[in-house]
């Protein structure tokens, strides 16, 4: 057994414990951000939280986990066939592919492709298709209707973030995550463009279809949205998607706006950066839980003038600007 | 608002089943919305769920025996049904009723409307979206609720008015408890202003939405603070005064233009004027027993009579017809939410989906009642 | 053109403060029971049940078994038989039977009763499988508080 | 813009004599009228003009016919209107549904309870019964409960009983 490994290329394997350590952090951080989701929305609400389960519920995720993979995939008749099963599938497995560009410290990011940026916000968008596919082919008029929403959705928050994420480029001219972070070392880019960040947060959050943007899924008006029909580890899929779509969400916010793993220096010696993204990251995820359980949802026409009369002009003027300073 | 699609072609229409398991129509009511993409088109709601036939039992027993029914067709505000129907029988057999148990039925009533309304305001919340106001109401309402459960014996159904007073008098814990739970609720007035009169995404999720006109109200019977959000200045404790409201002093909030936000402000306000009358009434409630004494048999003389209470949601009215004996030949319960919900289908017309919740929202339906 | 300025202004302001309040609520302290683990003391005015009053003196309960609680009862849920001893001249109650699934406590029966023998007790929280769980016996309960 | 209680009197006389101004305190109602079934929709359309809006209509099962109740009252100025018909022999009675569209479930309503066909009323379909029990009618009485229309209203004259001008209880 050895010797067929000496034989493999050595890039080979790294690229196989990479993708290895890959899954299971998507899946730890699926558990992770369920439970901190579950506790703050108790701790905002004055109440607990899950408490039942392990030590104040830290055995929750993992347990609701096993619960959902049990759980009978229930399939309701004349149902859109291969597509109706194909959609979790969608959904979840591009949700990996970002996390090769992600630099979580100098030598702990997998590729360092120098078309990183794009690459990321190319695999974000195969969310929407899986939405719109698991909606439309589940057959019923409510998963329909929130299809049709997240399409409309997805389409008209993309450009916003491509806009404020094209200033920070005309910086740094590079679309290396690397040099992105590299270049931040002297001050971090969000006090150079707050606007943009403010831009890119808030498209971010209604990119991965979450309150106050959360109408593809609007538990009051399409009683579950899209994933209406979907029950057992289908549903899981979907939400293990969503968390980790949220935790790409922020960790690229970091990159590009936070510095990356630059801060004080901690006494953990080489993992300090490692562990300052996550801090900042995990801050960020924060502010998303935290806007979830505070603001009603908006209506649907006003998402789309919320995009297409706000975020939209003011990104252009934004890197109109910046492309003026920096040319100067 | 937006222009309706309904010069569409027929068969771009589809049917959008909402309930009778669905969570916003608070209780099981079933609505057939014929939808054009986004755009409502046709509704029709259909209720009948949970029709329990409460004017039969009304009739096929002694009139004692409908008291607990009162409690069970409104039960987020049972006290002005049973307040309506006690007052009824009081007319029919002339039972004179004592000061106190009057204040003590005002007292009860009034806080039973602030619970109503903090149920509401939760509720209505939740249609729009927003998950965490209505844990903070129904943290408010605990503490009214423990004060009820100890005065009447139930927190929801209470079954405390009797035909000349009240079953027992409160305990002295009662007063500090409700002035303390007064002191409370009105330091929690402006939190919720903070949270959600203010809000941006509320406001533009409530305002000039779902207007309703006098001549609407008129032709569909509208009252309560839905009437009032259009400012029509309707309310029964004032308009016609009963048990001791003359003496209390309080003012009927009434909104502009009659849309959900109005509406969200009018029951805001009723909830604050509330707190006054409770706060005066129990100043003035004097000292005496709470009930009078009457005999075992009490029999409904012949003739009918109405008597009408102003409920949490609109003008409550009992139709009682006595025949000479003890059971009523026959009892029909006037309940609000049933005409506040017959104008569905004319106010909800060329709207968004989001728009219809979030006005049937504001209708504040209480589906049991409406069946009854 | 300003109203679109004031919107974003005014509208950016509220949502602050909204998270100013979420933000206070996350710090202060949950206002929840845990409840299984720990209950709530049940206020002294609350209606559970009905049950037999048990006399200081006496030691034992009043009632007479007349049965107009069981008659005047709207949902006919109580049940009471008296037998006479042989060579005793009153009536003692022998069965006292409530059918808990119907009782809608409205507190007829603790009224009406000549002798005030009924109250209603405190027990909170019942939960049961069958129906069965919910006859219950109230002379034997009665029996039990002696 | 209050209601002006003497021109709807004279309105109300307009379409019957039989009317009466009981002490509400008593009965709850200020007006009370007898009409015969064909006055109903004149009646209702008086009401509506001075902006009366419809607290409720009901039905007694009373032995000749049944007897249909409405009741009215006025926003800003208190005035309750009780307006009493019979229903017509063959057990039908004009609907006020055009004149108010909340009448349509009120009379829905009555016609799953007793039966009595509204005529003109746009749909009469079961209200609040499914299709399959709307032949149900629970609140019929049975016919050694009924009682007669006298033994409920003994001092009122009903219209059964020629036109007399004296007033109401």
């Amino acid at each position: 057994m050895m010797t067929l490994l000496q034989q493999l290329p050595p890039e080979c394997i790294r690229i196989v414990i990479a993708a290895a350590v890959v899954i299971g952090f998507v899946f730890a951080n699926a558990t992770v951000m369920g439970y901190l989701e579950r506790k703050l929305a108790g701790r905002f609400q004055r109440r607990l939280g899950p408490m039942e389960v392990g030590f104040h519920g830290l055995l929750q995720m993992p347990v609701d986990g096993l619960k959902l993979i049990g759980k009978q995939l229930t399939e309701p008749n004349n149902v859109g066939g291969i597509v109706f099963y194909l959609s979790p599938l969608i959904a979840m497995t591009p949700v990996a592919l970002p996390f090769l560009v992600i630099p979580f410290s100098p030598h702990l990011q997998v590729i360092d492709l120098d078309v990183g940026l794009l690459f990321i916000i190319a695999m974000i968008s195969f969310n929407t298709i899986a939405v719109f596919l698991g909606g439309w082919s589940s057959n019923n008029n409510y998963s329909m209707l929130g299809a049709m929403r997240s399409v409309a959705q997805n389409i008209s928050y993309e450009i916003p973030i491509l806009l404020s994420v094209l200033s920070i480029v005309l910086i740094t001219n590079s679309f290396s995550l690397k040099t992105i972070v590299l270049e931040q070392s002297r001050f971090w880019f969000v006090l150079v463009q707050p606007v943009a960040f403010l831009i890119f947060f808030i498209a971010g959050i209604a990119e991965t279809n979450r309150a106050p943007f959360d109408l593809p899924e609007a538990e009051s008006e399409l009683t579950a949205g899209f994933h209406t029909e979907y029950s057992g580890i289908a549903f899981s899929m979907f939400m293990i998607a969503e968390y980790t779509y949220i935790f790409i969400n922020c960790a690229l916010a970091t990159v590009l706006f936070f510095g990356g793993w630059h801060g004080i220096p901690l006494p953990f010696g080489e993992y300090s950066s490692c562990i300052w993204f996550l801090m900042k990251t995990y801050l960020l995820m924060f502010v998303i839980v935290w806007c979830r359980w505070t603001f009603p949802r908006v209506r649907f026409d006003q998402l789309m003038n919320f995009s297409w009369k706000y975020l939209i002009p003011f990104s252009m003027v934004n890197l109109l600007l910046t492309a003026i300073v920096v040319k100067l | 608002m937006q222009a309706g699609k309904k010069n569409k072609p027929i068969h771009y229409r589809y049917f959008l089943n909402m309930g009778p398991q669905h969570p916003s129509t608070h209780g099981v009511l079933r609505v057939v919305i014929g939808m054009y993409g986004e755009y409502v088109l046709s509704i029709e709601p259909i209720i009948g769920y949970g029709h329990r036939m409460h004017e039969k039992m009304g009739e096929s027993r002694p009139w004692q025996a409908f008291l607990p029914n009162t409690a069970r067709m409104d039960y987020a505000c049972a006290l002005p049904h049973q307040h309506a129907y006690v007052r009824a029988i009081e007319r029919m057999t002339g039972v004179a009723v004592p000061e106190r148990a009057e204040y003590l039925r005002v007292i009860t009533t009034e806080l039973n409307r602030v619970v109503s309304h903090l149920l509401w305001l939760g509720a209505f919340l939740l249609d729009l979206g927003a998950f965490t106001p209505i844990l903070y109401t129904f943290d408010d309402r605990e503490h009214i609720l423990d004060i009820l459960e100890n005065v009447t014996g139930s927190r929801l159904t209470h079954c405390y008015f009797r035909a000349g007073g009240v079953v027992q008098d409160v305990d002295d814990s009662f007063e500090p408890a409700v002035r303390a739970c007064i002191k409370r609720m009105r330091s929690r007035f402006e939190m919720y202003d903070k949270l959600v009169t203010k809000n941006i995404i509320f406001i533009k999720r409530t305002k000039d939405i779902g207007i309703i006109d006098r001549d609407m109200a008129v032709r569909y019977g509208v009252t309560g603070p839905v009437l009032r959000g259009s400012g029509i200045a309707h309310d029964i404790r004032k308009a016609e005064p009963y048990s001791v409201y003359p003496e209390l002093d309080f003012d009927v909030p009434t909104g502009q233009n009659g849309d959900c936000y109005d509406r969200y402000l009018v029951r805001v306000e009723e909830m604050r004027q509330s707190l006054r009358i409770i706060e005066q009434a129990l100043e003035r409630m004097p000292g005496g027993d709470v009930r009078t004494k009457t005999p075992k048999k009490l029999n409904l003389p012949p003739g009918d009579v109405t008597s009408t209470t102003e409920g949490a949601r609109g003008d409550v009215t009992y139709y009682v017809a006595g025949d000479g004996t003890e059971t009523p030949y026959r009892l029909k319960v006037r309940s609000p939410c049933f005409s506040n919900l017959s104008l569905l289908e004319e106010l909800c017309e060329d709207m968004l989906l989001a728009d219809l919740i979030a006005t049937m929202g504001s209708l504040d339906l209480v589906i049991p009642e409406v069946d009854r | 053109m300003n109203q679109y300025f004031s919107d974003l202004l005014n509208g950016a302001r509220s949502l602050i403060e909204g998270f100013g309040v979420t933000l206070k609520a996350l710090l202060s302290p949950p206002v929840t029971v845990q409840y299984p683990r720990e209950t709530i003391p049940v206020s002294a005015g609350y209606r559970g049940h009905i049950e037999l009053i048990i006399d200081e003196e006496s030691g034992s309960h009043r009632c007479i078994s007349c049965g107009t609680c069981a008659r005047t009862c709207p949902s006919r849920c109580i049940e009471v038989k008296g037998e006479k001893p042989e060579g005793g001249k009153r009536k003692e109650l022998a069965r006292f039977q409530l059918d808990f699934t119907r009782c809608s406590l409205c507190g007829t029966c603790v009224e009406v009763c000549p002798v005030t023998a009924l109250r209603f007790s405190r027990v909170y929280g019942q939960a049961g499988y069958t129906r069965e769980e919910f006859m219950i016996d109230v002379l034997k309960r009665a029996g039990v508080q002696k | 813009m209050a209601l002006d209680t003497g021109r709807l009197v004279t309105d109300i006389r307009a379409c019957s004599q039989n009317v009466a101004e009981p002490q509400p305190g008593a009965c709850g109602y200020t007006i009370e009228v007898h009409l015969s079934p064909d006055q109903v929709q004149e009646c209702a359309r008086s009401m509506y003009d001075h902006g009366m809006y419809l607290v409720f209509i009901t039905a007694v099962h009373v032995s000749p016919v049944p007897e249909v109740l409405y009741q009215f009252a006025h926003f800003d100025t208190p005035c309750r209107v009780l307006v009493r018909t019979s229903v017509q022999s063959d057990g039908k009675l004009p609907s006020i549904a055009p004149v108010y569209r909340g009448a349509d479930w009120h009379e829905r309503e009555i016609h799953d309870f007793y039966g009595i066909v509204f005529e003109g009323h746009p749909h009469l379909k079961p209200l609040i019964f499914a299709r399959e029990d709307r032949k149900m009618r629970p609140l019929l009485k049975r016919d050694e409960l009924v009682k007669e229309r006298s033994a409920l209203w003994p001092d009122e004259t009903g219209l059964t009983a020629p036109e007399s001008d004296d007033a109401g209880r």
